[in-house]
């Protein structure tokens, strides 16, 4: 965990209100930063307004730098996502859990797929597992699916950098409005991959509705997987107790009913969580 | 050198005046990747039940202009268990320790206030009259002169330990409830906990917090509660303590100034964890070039 | 079209819900080179007394962390210059005009109640109660329910205006205060006004304002006034009008959703003279894309 | 009277802490214009620290176009000062009454001159008497001196560009330090141009109490001249009474005992002000 100054590399401006950031960052915390951790980032300018620092998973690191993917949805990511290169923001991280090592031990079957389920902007952490890839290798013998549901066509991100990164990977986009061929969501996607591969393992990242949907599906399934959750955040590392997500009575997660998503999360087994 | 020391009472000396305030640093144990907490003039833990605590449903924190709501609702890992899984490690680290305590009643606050009398390294006790986030217990005792000193006098009868009582800002006059505890036996006052405020969202046409209202803390806080400060510190005799909005050396020296014998330090810890060492440096710094011996020298040194 | 027209009580409608407070906006005219100040809901003019009066010396503002700290002290030019200097071009200019006025006691208050009643021009009276900047008069009825009834009885006696009654938040409940004036006669109830604050400066080891203590209003307020508007709204059956940091069309619509019938917007006019009416705009331009066909079906329509 | 978004054309760092800001502004504003007239800037973030707008004098303007001199003194200043090229500021103005026109009403011997005096940042208010001149001559055949007293050399500011737009000026300069080689307080200079020219017309910008020892040798030499004074203002039209300050009972200036400087200032009558 370190805190940091970091300068705004490159801001591409990917939709109207998306943004593609790259930061630089001291080498240890790019070293440590996991495929599903996060960092806390505001901007450097001394003033109260916004008064937080604001959480983003951190998609992909490079030694001294690493790239968040930026929806501006209110006053700070506004304001983050607006920074010209040069600009200074305020770092912390990277915090959280990150999605588990994929060993033999969780999946069931080596030969069933790895599925990765992103919805909307929960592409930044789930890329993070095909980016990172060729730094900390998941299970190299791990086939990967990638399911990637979006409001619309213009808003399936980066899937160039994606496939560019990542061998043998499938990819099956489905879109709200049809725009990208197939129209409904993700969901779906996910039901159709179980459906042929039952024993996978799936990691899912996506707004609170999706996240539910596929509690519900693995769940049918019986079938393991991981969500990464996006709770509102004040501190980021635990001593606010403003993220925390109830959670099933027992299991690894905490002994009690509810988990701090920051730093007992932001990933958790998907059986655990309640919604 | 500048000596930063402050002699609180006579039981509660503090090596420097900034602590860092309940609910916003844990137990302590998570600061410990950014500072040495050893080094803070105390840290306040997160407030402590009898048993522990759940806390409010719903979403618990939202952001306003330069500051913050919360209604996390005192979730906390109660007494016990703070005493054996939290308070050995502080003790190792070197930490100086406040505890802050709540109950629904009378009977929980003198309870746990008994509780903690006999337990090494506890250097004070904080007694919270002034959440705004639960429904019994809090709050009522701290806009009520008389409930306040009834119950600080039920927690003065069953310790030794220095008291601090924490004051709430929502009343029409503070100075009432600070000399009623004040005369009940409280050795300290400490202001000022949350203002009560509400958050809505015009979308879903439903309020922003789990429950309801929530606490306002962070910058926009300071200008009221320096002037809380300042009001309580010319009624009563008894040493103060200053809260709200501290985000620099600069803010915690203002307090200081209108005659706070410390501080602490809230929400700012959220943003920058090692805040709370940076405004013990700052303000060492500011007294040097100054021309300041010792903080004491500052201290209530406003002219009015 | 959305219909914007609100009745607050049979005497007083409104031709939208937007009015400027008292003190933010002058007595209306050095606003006439930004907008049309006849499209307002109303314009309240700056608060008036019996005599001209100096207000205080010494720095008169401050600004804090989102907000600003005023201790004006009630400078204004005097009920009788206003009526023969101001007021006959409001009327010309076809500005809805409700008269903001204090004193230094019951008597002056129903003093010039009873001077503006039979004037033509006037929509209302708005009674200030809660000024935290003067000495006499002003806040001590502000946080007195007792106090408060009679002062407003006193003024309901000789008028037959509309009576809205300003309130503090410096209080530990408003809703006594609220349902106080209520009871004593006052067709209306408009909070907040300014909380009671503090600033200091180091170096110089003085407040930073003249009068030491000033008004806090502005962005940093806001939670604070939403949570006391819709306190009185669930506490009494008179209608409420919301006013504290309201910057932007959303604001506004925060304080119509917890059940204020109107709104004042304050120190944000002077960040942006055009505000009122850009806020009228914002307010139909949201009720419209949210398909309602009048602004009384959004008021009061928060779900908790 | 304006409000406009104005675009930062330049922004040149002149000291540590003195930024050369270029603006863009509705060409009305331009025109509006005048020495001494001031600008309330804030930049254009839709967040609210800082809250209010701050002033600044108009030290020169073109056809759409006004350029400030910025001292970082606080929160404020500092955001404004460090605006990038190409930023947005939220303008409104030109505010206030400006110098009076030099015209033989006001000067009671026509060969006596307009001695300028500026001190620290008062430079800007009072630069704009001369940068402004190209544009709206002072009376032509009135002979200009300017005082111009500072903390340090480094701090005496933008002399070339006065002198290159000024012909006929003769400039005087004064440090603290003696740093120009001159040591003392500019209001000494004051005294030896007023022992010469005893009808002279003076208008002074600058700190308090460098406003206070004009107003004091002024009144000494019996001679007329205005004074431009920088009290704290939230608003700058003239609503909020926050600038006031206390005027001598009779006079030109409203008929009280004080009078709003954004709006019935900030220049005024030396005899006038009560410190
Ligand atoms: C672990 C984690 C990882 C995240 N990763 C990313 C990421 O990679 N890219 C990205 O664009 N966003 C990410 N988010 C969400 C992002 O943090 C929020 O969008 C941001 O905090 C909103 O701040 P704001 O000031 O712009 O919005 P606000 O003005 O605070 O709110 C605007 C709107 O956003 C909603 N909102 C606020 N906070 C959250 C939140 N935490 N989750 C969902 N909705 C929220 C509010 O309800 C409101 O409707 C992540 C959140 C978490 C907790
Ligand atoms: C009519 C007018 C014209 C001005 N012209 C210029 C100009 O051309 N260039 C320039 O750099 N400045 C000018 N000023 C002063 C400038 O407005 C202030 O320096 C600025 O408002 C300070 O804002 P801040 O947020 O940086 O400082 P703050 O953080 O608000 O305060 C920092 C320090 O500055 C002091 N301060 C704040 N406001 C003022 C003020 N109005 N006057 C003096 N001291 C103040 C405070 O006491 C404090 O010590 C002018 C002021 C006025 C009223
Ligand atoms: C998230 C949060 C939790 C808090 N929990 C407690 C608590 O358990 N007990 C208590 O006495 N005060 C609690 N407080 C109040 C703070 O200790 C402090 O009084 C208040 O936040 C004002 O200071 P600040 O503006 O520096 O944050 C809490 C504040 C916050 C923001
Ligand atoms: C400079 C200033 C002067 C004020 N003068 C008065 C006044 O004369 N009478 C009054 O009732 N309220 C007065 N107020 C209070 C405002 O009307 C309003 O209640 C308060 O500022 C909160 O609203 P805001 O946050 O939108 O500014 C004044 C406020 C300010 C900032
Ligand atoms: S965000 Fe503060 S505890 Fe998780
Ligand atoms: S600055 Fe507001 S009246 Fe002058």
């Amino acid at each position: 965990m370190y805190l940091f100054t970091g300068k705004i590399v490159s801001n591409r401006q990917l939709t109207r209100d998306i943004r593609y950031l790259r930061i630089t960052a001291p080498a240890e915390f790019c070293r440590q930063a996991a495929p599903g951790r996060f960092v806390m980032l505001g901007c450097d300018d001394g003033l109260f307004d916004p008064l937080l620092k604001r959480p983003f998973g951190i998609m992909n690191r490079g030694d001294d730098w690493f790239e968040v993917l930026i929806k501006e949805v209110g006053r700070g990511t506004l304001q983050l996502g607006e920074l010209a290169e040069g600009s200074c923001v305020s770092g912390h991280g990277p915090l959280g859990n990150g999605y588990p090592e994929v060993d033999s031990e969780l999946r069931s079957k080596d030969s069933s797929p790895l599925i990765l389920v992103a919805g909307g902007m929960g592409i930044a952490s789930i890329a993070s597992c095909l980016l990172f890839n060729n730094r900390r290798p998941l299970n190299p013998d791990c086939k990967t699916i990638l399911l990637y549901g979006a409001a619309r066509l213009d808003e399936l991100l980066l899937l160039d950098e994606i496939e560019k990164n990542s061998a043998d990977l499938r990819i099956e986009t489905i879109t709200d409005d049809g725009s990208s061929g197939r129209r409904g969501w993700v969901t779906e996607l996910l039901e159709n991959e179980l459906r042929q591969h039952p024993a996978s393992l799936t990691f899912a990242c996506g707004p609170e509705p999706m996240l539910k949907n596929v509690q519900q599906v693995l769940c049918k399934f019986k079938t393991r997987g991981y969500l990464s959750l996006e709770n509102r955040m004040a501190c980021g590392f635990g001593v606010c107790l403003g993220c925390v997500q109830k959670m099933a009575a027992t299991g690894d997660n905490g002994a009690g009913e509810s988990a701090k998503v920051c730093t007992q999360g932001p990933v958790f087994p998907a059986d655990k969580v309640v919604f | 050198m500048v000596d930063l020391q402050v002699e609180i009472v006579p039981g509660l000396v503090l090596k420097n005046p900034v602590m860092t305030a309940s609910g916003t640093f844990g137990y302590g144990r998570e600061y410990t990747p950014y500072l040495d907490i050893a080094k803070l003039g105390a840290i306040i833990t997160k407030g402590l039940s009898l048993k522990p605590k759940t806390g409010n449903p719903g979403t618990r924190i939202t952001e306003t202009a330069c500051g913050m709501l919360n209604a996390i609702g005192l979730e906390n890992i109660g007494i016990e268990r703070f005493l054996s899984d939290e308070l050995p490690q502080l003790k190792q680290l070197g930490a100086d320790v406040i505890v802050n305590i709540f109950g629904n009643n009378q009977d929980d606050y003198a309870a746990i206030a008994a509780r903690l009398d006999q337990v090494a390294g506890i250097k004070a006790l904080e007694i919270n009259i002034s959440c705004p986030n639960v429904k019994a217990g809090g709050i009522q005792f701290g806009t009520d002169p008389q409930a306040a000193a009834n119950l600080v006098a039920a927690v003065r009868r069953v310790t030794t330990l220095p008291l601090i009582t924490k004051l709430s800002p929502n009343v029409s006059d503070i100075t009432k409830v600070a000399e009623a505890v004040a005369d009940a036996g409280s050795d300290v006052l400490s202001l000022i906990n949350t203002l009560v405020g509400l958050a809505v969202d015009i979308d879903s046409r439903r309020p922003l917090l789990g429950n309801i209202t929530g606490g306002l803390s962070g910058p926009a806080i300071k200008p009221v509660a320096l002037r809380l400060v300042h009001q309580v510190v010319k009624a009563v005799d008894i040493p103060v303590i200053g809260i709200g909005g501290i985000a620099s050396a600069r803010d915690a020296l203002e307090f200081l100034l209108v005659g706070a014998r410390a501080v602490e330090i809230g929400t700012a810890n959220f943003i920058n964890p090692q805040i709370g060492l940076e405004i013990v440096t700052g303000i060492s710094d500011y007294l040097e070039q100054h021309e300041y011996e010792k903080v004491t020298d500052f201290i209530g040194s406003l002219q009015v």
